[in-house]
């Protein structure tokens, strides 16, 4: 694969960018001096073409846009390892956060369509349902990727052990939730929410 | 045996389909020890990590909420899943240091916060609150002979500072549970390691790699099972385990038993009530060897009963 | 470095306390260098600025300074281990006892001018000056100085009324 | 009245040129109290003071002031100048006119009228000025050296070498410190035993220094040249005058499984023991916890042995009082360790390292010890589990070390250094054996050090990870070392034999304890804080105590030996003079009207002021005031704005002065 060559200046370098994930995941870019140890332990490095320690690297010198074009941010699996063992306290994991946030929002060119498709559709559970639906959350999730025989050898197995559950627990509160919803919403549509 | 514990409790929503022993057996162990507990009503779901991950305003509205709503009930709140125990703990912490987000969630849930309840895990309840003498004390089958590897997963204890629940490098509260209750406990490498939960749905292959090295690690070490206080993590190396077996060629044969589970049988609950026919990887040929259980329930299907 | 001249109606007086070790060389560093400046101000050298009584600064405007300037070492740079630590503190608490009493606080200036910094010094004094130029005189704490002169007579009605009541 | 007489300065032309020094010579002559008042061209010149001396002589002056340049030029100059004409020397201020004017300036009324106010304010300042008499301070000749490892040695020396009385307290049995437990010293590789136990015997046979090993500072008391410090010598069991240090003793004990604090608890010990054979004095101590006898009653086979009879079961702990005028403090350093801390401390452990608890882990110095011809290991690179030697060794730098999270934000300095000695250390003893190194930086300014690390990559063939290590566990008989390499952007696993972390430096424990009986300050880190961190870098802000070494900081050899020799330099130049005198510009108080609330002493960054009891005839206590010590306060005046009575007062700078000045505006 070819790398574009990095042109460095006031312009190219995005630090309001930088400034918002900081506003967002609160810690501080600038504080990691690149040990690497963040990287040593994520148990998801392997399969990130960024390795976290460069994520950072990238956000250091505001070239986001290398990053959120790239999968990395969506195979970080939230373990937390890396905040906990930060030698510096940079709260990476949190960082991450607020990266996939910024790229959610932008609808970003992610390469990880299939994670983002399955945080969406949770979401969306979450405000028909209150609560998660499992089942429903993998046909739909089967159904959207086009991956229909996807775990079809778990579901039978899982019926019969009582574990799908075909009809989900009612939340008498759905009114609740979607205001929380609506409310967030609107918060952003008048700029008043991060 | 009595008591004066009394929690709020908050299954979330993993407890309520596939990780439904988990809550029939907390129940019932909980019932059994004389700790009092009250469900929270109409809870919510906590976001779990999709929500955090692209928007962390939802994911703490929804925390803030449950918090409100289990302020209610008389009790610090108990939670089963290591997952909404991290993200209420999380929540709480966040919320008490910044200010900006803080007035944010106000805003969202139309209503001042009420962060005061104080979240436990059910591992801090038995080993903390109700104490490792008084469980010790009320264990009529000791687990003797039963070598488990303690898996604590990612979101238990970290970060270190917010969750509070025991040294984020070095826990050994799993361990004290088990010993408590005449198990042996092996020491392994992966117990810390994490099993991928969050790409279940969107990446298996990835779960599958990281889950097999910790099953691995297990077998290697000597377990004979293992056990866990996360039904995500449950999920990935109780109910991919044939799976995984297949992709890699191999054999692990190691049930996996919810800290409940392995608690409620040394304190004598049988194990319809402890629902361990519901579990992928039958304990049942294991419990039969190690003298745990009569032979004559082998033959037995126990199903597991229906959410009341 | 060469301002303009231009004659003004009102020249103010201004008052700076600073610090032997780092803004009194900086002042005289400015001079060495031929620096040109404002010569509204007054110079009164201190050990430290740790030994600068807000009282002075009180003092000081009642006198009829128009401006005070207070400046010593950068922080960490004190001569004297801490002094200006406590100085910063103290005057971070007297600052709003004065916005409190009804002074303008553009009035008083701090601010920390080390030895190499004859620049600094210059475009301190030379920008309170200006701001306290356009201010127009200082009038408030002038009539203090009078009833602190004040010769002991109970001789204006209020004067009768507070004693008769004690 | 006072008579003051004013002194105009030309300058030549520099102030000349702007300012009307006639104009102002005439307009200030005018002042009241001014009783003469003249210009002349270089006031500074011979002609010039001889002008002002006989004007002091022939118009009776009691008060000069000369305005001329800025008293931070020529205030000296002038004050020697009034003192030889038998003025009270600080009956003499200068007004600045001409940095703070004639240069900065171009208009020449503007100048002038400014010039005349500058004078006439210190012409004001000048009338409350009193006479201040020069403060001395008699000073004991002798010094007191805390710390017997190479900083306190290569100090004790230095002063002793001068001729003063040194007396050297060292907490553990034998002095050394840590350089007698390194193998070999960066960059040269020489023997650090070679270099060390020679200076060691020498301070034992120096004339002038007086060591008590095993003994610790409990008490001190006075202030600079006046000392009082007790020490307490810990009971040794041993008579040190009767032992001839033959060592029958120690091969006789039976009790010989005991881990050697020297040897990083690998090597073992006998109950009765030197911690190392060139221990220094060779005179042995027995650990009482660990001592049959003491145990139980019985045994007491050393001194059944003991030809001389130097045992002495009874033995008591000593308190001993020395009077000296000087203080050197070097009680060095400790180091991290990755163990478990206890709640609430400021400093967290590794537990993504195992706590400690994998046997293979070890630090830095324990490498040393394996590494050194005198370890217990003989000098073979040997693991502490099972005695095979590693073949697979891997370095962790900046352990503890630049690590926030755990508490330690600094770098230790000589990690880079020593590890990159060790990788040399390791290639040259175990051939077929390979080191791997991760670091993040690395650090090696310094004659020759630079070099001294790419040996070790270039021809030592160290393989340089630049990363951090995320974990470490233990997978059979090997460690796993879960690493990054940041340059390749890959993760990095090892199975490695034996891991050695770079540990941090930290303060000794209890140096925050010494620290407040010395009245020095300290860190968050309890590194003792020199009173200028450029320009006083070996002197405390507390007069007459000086640092040397790594209490005060991280330090390699080099620079702590020159750090010694500074201090003693310091020491030397104070005991130059059997008086010590200094500028009176001191605080003062006054003791009517103090109310004890010792505000000012909380501000006093010298611990110059003492809580002072006034009582009756009868000896009752009336009330307890504060008491400022003029040797010790430096003059800053920081208690006097604080006091809220108003009852301290620096003298040069009192109210009264200051308010004058005000007023003349």
């Amino acid at each position: 694969m070819k790398k574009k060559k990095m042109i460095i200046s006031q312009e190219t370098m995005d630090v309001d960018f930088v400034r918002k994930v900081e506003a967002l995941s609160d810690t501080s870019v600038r504080r990691c001096f690149q040990c690497g140890k963040c990287s040593a332990g994520c148990p998801m490095a392997t399969f990130m073409e960024h390795p976290p320690n460069r994520v950072v690297r990238l956000l250091q010198l505001g070239q986001w846009r290398r990053i959120i074009e790239g999968r990395s941010i969506w195979y970080c699996a939230s373990c937390e390892t890396c905040s906990t063992r930060c030698p510096n306290k940079v709260h990476l994991a949190s960082i991450m956060d607020a990266l996939r946030k910024l790229s959610w929002d932008a609808d970003g060119p992610s390469k990880e369509s299939y994670v983002q498709l399955a945080n969406k559709l949770f979401l969306q559970n979450i405000r028909t349902y209150g609560r998660q639906y499992e089942m429903r959350l993998a046909a739909v999730f089967n159904v959207k990727s086009g991956q229909f025989l996807k775990d079809l050898m778990l579901g039978p197995k899982l019926l019969a052990k009582g574990k799908l559950k075909m009809f989900h627990s009612k939340n008498k509160n759905l009114s609740e939730i979607e205001k929380i919803f609506s409310r967030i919403e609107e918060m952003r549509k008048n700029g008043k929410a991060l | 045996m009595t008591n004066d514990l009394k929690y709020s409790y908050y299954p979330g929503c993993s407890l309520h389909a596939s990780a439904g022993e988990y809550d029939l057996s907390t129940r019932e162990l909980f019932r059994h020890l004389g700790i009092g507990l009250t469900e929270i009503p109409d809870w919510f779901c906590c976001g779990a990590t999709p929500a955090h991950n692209v928007d962390e305003l939802l994911s703490l509205s929804l925390c803030a909420k449950n918090l409100e709503l289990a302020d209610s009930i008389e009790g610090d709140v108990a939670v089963a899943c290591a997952a909404c125990f991290s993200r209420l703990k999380t929540a709480q912490h966040i919320l008490g240091e910044n200010d900006v987000k803080r007035k944010q969630v106000e805003q969202a849930l139309d209503a001042p916060l009420k962060l005061d309840g104080n979240v436990k895990h059910l591992l801090e309840i038995l080993a903390k609150d109700l104490g490792l003498e008084r469980l010790a004390a009320s264990v009529n089958k000791p687990l003797t002979g039963l070598k488990v590897a303690c898996y604590y997963g990612c979101l238990l204890t970290r970060p270190t500072d917010v969750p509070n629940l025991d040294c984020a490098e070095a826990p050994t509260i799993m361990e004290k549970i088990i010993e408590a209750v005449g198990a042996e406990t092996v020491a392994w490498t992966h117990r810390l390691e994490c099993c991928g939960a969050n790409f279940t749905l969107s990446r298996p292959g990835v779960v599958i790699q990281l889950t097999n090295a910790i099953l691995d690690a297990a077998k290697a070490a000597g377990a004979d099972c293992i056990m866990v206080g996360c039904p995500l993590c449950h999920g990935n190396l109780d109910i991919r385990q044939k799976e995984i077996e297949k992709v890699y060629s191999t054999s692990y044969d190691l049930p996996v038993f919810y800290l409940t589970q392995l608690v409620g049988l040394s304190v004598g609950l049988s194990p319809e009530n402890l629902g361990l026919g519901a579990m992928i990887v039958s304990p049942f040929p294991l419990l039969t060897e190690k003298k745990l259980m009569e032979t004559s329930l082998l033959d037995n299907q126990v199903s597991l009963p229906g959410i009341r | 470095m060469h301002p303009e001249k231009t004659s003004h109606t009102f020249e103010p007086k201004v008052i700076a306390f600073v610090c032997t070790w780092c803004t009194y060389a900086g002042a005289d560093l400015a001079g060495t260098s031929r620096m040109q400046y404002p010569s509204n101000v007054r110079v009164l050298k201190f050990p430290c600025t740790g030994r600068i009584d807000p009282v002075f600064i009180l003092k000081a405007f009642q006198q009829g300074a128009d401006g005070v300037l207070v400046s010593g070492c950068h922080p960490g740079d004190c001569h004297y281990i801490a002094g200006n630590f406590h100085a910063r503190r103290r005057f971070a608490v007297f600052r709003k006892l004065l916005e409190f009493v009804g002074v303008d606080l553009n009035r008083l200036q701090f601010s920390w001018v080390s030895a190499a910094e004859g620049g600094k010094w210059v475009e301190v004094v030379t920008d309170l000056t200006e701001r306290v130029r356009a201010m127009g005189p200082m009038t408030e704490f002038k009539e203090l100085a009078l009833e602190e002169q004040w010769s002991g007579v109970i001789d204006t009605p209020e004067l009768k009324e507070a004693f008769s009541q004690i | 009245m006072s008579r003051i007489g004013v002194f105009i300065c030309h300058c030549g032309e520099n102030i000349s040129r702007t300012v009307d020094v006639e104009r102002v010579a005439r307009e200030v002559g005018l002042l009241p109290g001014v009783s003469f008042s003249t210009d002349y061209k270089y006031m500074c010149s011979d002609p010039g003071q001889n002008l002002l001396k006989n004007a002091i002589q022939e118009q009776k002056l009691t008060h000069i002031v000369v305005a001329a340049c800025s008293p931070r030029m020529h205030e000296k100059t002038f004050r020697k100048a009034v003192e030889a004409a038998g003025l009270n020397p600080f009956l003499c201020e200068m007004a600045n006119i001409r940095e703070h004017c004639s240069w900065v300036h171009e208009n020449k009324e503007e100048a002038t009228v400014k010039a005349v106010e500058i004078v006439g304010m210190m012409v004001e300042r000048i009338k409350k000025n009193r006479i201040l008499p020069g403060i001395t301070v008699p000073v004991t000749k002798r010094s007191l050296v805390i710390g017997g490892g190479i900083a306190g040695i290569q100090a004790a020396l230095d002063i002793a070498d001068c001729g003063h009385e040194v007396i050297l307290v060292e907490r553990e049995p034998s002095i050394g410190g840590h350089m007698a437990q390194l193998s070999e010293t960066f960059p040269t590789l020489d023997c650090s035993q070679c270099i060390m136990t020679p200076k060691m015997v020498d301070v034992a046979n120096h004339p002038k220094i007086t060591l008590h090993t095993f003994s610790e500072v409990e008490l001190v008391e006075g202030y600079i040249g006046n000392f009082q410090v007790t020490i307490k010598k810990k009971a040794r069991s041993v008579d040190e005058d009767k032992c001839t240090g033959c060592g029958v003793c120690m091969t006789k004990c039976p009790q010989k499984k005991i881990p050697n604090k020297f040897d990083q608890n690998i090597g073992l010990r006998t109950a009765i023991y030197v911690p190392f054979p060139q221990a220094v004095p060779n005179t042995p101590v027995i650990d009482r916890a660990n001592c049959t006898w003491f145990k139980t009653g019985k045994c007491g086979v050393c001194q059944k042995v003991c030809g001389p009879g130097a045992v002495d079961f009874e033995q008591e702990d000593r308190l001993i009082v020395e009077a000296v005028g000087a203080i050197v403090v070097a009680t060095g350093f400790d180091l991290y360790t990755i163990d478990e801390k206890p709640k609430g401390s400021a400093i967290k452990g590794y537990g993504e390292f195992g706590h400690g608890k994998i046997p293979d882990v070890i630090d830095g110095m324990t490498f040393e010890r394996l590494a050194s011809a005198s370890g217990p290991t003989g000098g073979k690179i040997l693991r502490p589990s099972d005695g095979k030697e590693p073949k697979q060794i891997v370095f962790i730098q900046c352990i503890g070390s630049r690590a926030r999270e755990k508490g330690i934000s600094y770098c230790s300095k000589v990690c880079c250094m020593y590890t990159a000695k060790h990788t040399m250390l390791y290639h040259h003893k175990v051939h077929d054996g390979q080191a791997y190194v991760f670091f993040m930086d690395a650090r090696t300014p310094g004659k020759s050090y630079d070099e001294f690390w790419r040996r070790s990559i270039e021809e030592e063939e160290a393989v340089y990870i630049r990363g951090m290590v995320s974990r470490l566990y233990q997978k059979g008989d090997k460690i796993v070392v879960m690493g990054s390499d940041i340059a390749v952007g890959v993760q990095v696993e090892i199975e490695a034999d034996m891991v050695v972390l770079a540990t941090a430096i930290q303060p000794q424990k209890g140096a925050d304890t010494l620290a407040q009986k010395l009245g020095i300050s300290y860190d968050k880190y309890h590194f003792y804080s020199e009173a200028h961190a450029k320009l006083r870098p070996v002197e405390c802000a507390t007069a007459g105590i000086y640092l040397a070494g790594a209490c005060q900081g991280p330090k390699d050899i080099p620079e702590t030996v020159s750090q010694a020799s500074a201090a003693a330099a310091k020491v030397m130049t104070l005991f130059s003079k059997d008086q010590l005198e200094r500028e009176p510009i001191v605080a003062r108080v006054r003791e009517a009207g103090c109310v004890g609330c010792f505000a000012c002493k909380k501000v006093c960054a010298y611990g110059a002021i003492e809580e002072k009891e006034i009582r009756d005839r009868q000896g009752n206590l009336i009330k307890t005031v504060a008491y400022v010590n003029p040797g010790v306060c430096a003059g800053c005046g920081t208690c006097q704005a604080t006091c809220p009575s108003k009852c301290v007062e620096l003298d040069g700078y009192t109210d009264e002065q200051i308010v004058a000045m005000i007023e003349a505006l």
